[in-house]
């Protein structure tokens, strides 16, 4: 199972969320990032994900193996969109399985938190107002 | 003089005006690299605001250039 | 929308996510309690939640109110199962949008962490060599 | 005295073998109330480890038990 991915379309959370089940976890918690309709006060229209994928792929693989080996989970899976968005699109997906729910929300956090961090995508917002920007944040998100 | 690809993304592909462009580079490292592509593009994003790499894996901004890599430059990065 | 409720039949997670998706919200937590096949090191066959439903509803009626003052979020839901639950089954789901990360993840937890310690619901346990167990935790589980 | 019901779940309820009963309390308080009830139905868990609930609301063990009301005694919970 290859647990970080990169997707160019929407994609479904259902099977992603099943391939995390198992007998041996009690606990499952889950992120979503949803493309916003505001960001910083400003109206926001929509928005485009664009990624080196080759190293945003090795980046996001080294995350989902690190968090396998801090903490006491069971799986754990990281999907982000690439390409354009509207408001309410899910642009990205973080899935962990443990047998305890300290585990499984610590994580969750780190994965979230480490792919923002890291992982080389960049977003470009389109503004109500007819600007645009690219977002390069100068502390980490 | 080393031959190689630069890979652009984000905001700095648009300063340029370009994805990629093959270039002759003669700087020691990869942080004079930028110094030079940073003059002729009129990046605003200063070296220290950026990490470097090289054929797919971060790199270290004292690396000399290898002739036939493909560097990139990475903007702060802002997905999730 | 009543923000939590007791399910004596499985449910389904997608339409209670749902009704938590706004475009001013960008994050979304979730947390997810499954039956597990081992507790405390015994083999676990299945269980039974019971519950004191008219006060278990009020008092995780309080938990959603609290949830929603305390933290900056968007809304929150939760389910609880009530009756005979098999291995793998879902026990208990929260999910909550928000505007940022930070608050999603930790309404989430408050509301699984006050669900569990306050809620009267009472899971007992069937185990493989053919005891069975209501349990009573002595500290906060 | 004062004709009430009492409500067991979970241990509780294993161990009177009802789910609840009418009974004439003659205690002075809550407290008092499951006393009696504890040394009749030979419950393993004190009073210390119980919360109480009146009508369908968390109660004191101080309160005095009310006639037509509905007690119950909470065992520690176990959900999630």
């Amino acid at each position: 199972m290859q647990r970080f991915s990169l997707s160019e379309v929407p994609f479904e959370i259902a099977p992603l969320r099943e391939r995390l089940l198992s007998a041996h976890a009690g606990a499952y918690a889950s992120f979503e990032g949803w493309v916003r309709d505001h960001h910083s006060g400003r109206a926001v229209a929509g928005l485009r994900y664009e990624s080196y994928a080759a190293l945003a792929q090795s980046e996001g693989d080294t995350i989902m193996a690190e968090a396998i080996e801090r903490f006491a989970i069971v799986d754990a899976c990281c999907v982000h969109r690439v390409g354009d968005l509207a408001i309410g699109e899910l642009a990205v997906w973080v899935g962990v399985s443990a047998a305890h729910r300290d585990a499984a929300f610590a994580a969750c956090r780190f994965i979230i938190d480490e792919t923002k961090g890291r992982v080389p995508i960049w977003k470009h917002e389109r503004y109500a107002d007819g600007d645009a920007d690219w977002l390069h944040p100068t502390a980490p998100a | 003089m080393s031959r190689l690809t630069v890979l652009y993304f984000a905001s700095l592909r648009d300063a340029a005006g370009i994805a990629s462009e093959s270039v002759e580079a003669d700087a020691r490292d990869l942080r004079g690299l930028y110094e030079s592509l940073r003059a002729r593009h009129g990046f605003a994003l200063p070296v220290e605001r950026l990490r470097v790499a090289v054929d797919g894996a971060f790199a270290r901004w004292d690396e000399a250039p290898r002739a036939g890599s493909e560097v990139a430059f990475i903007p702060p990065v802002s997905g999730g």
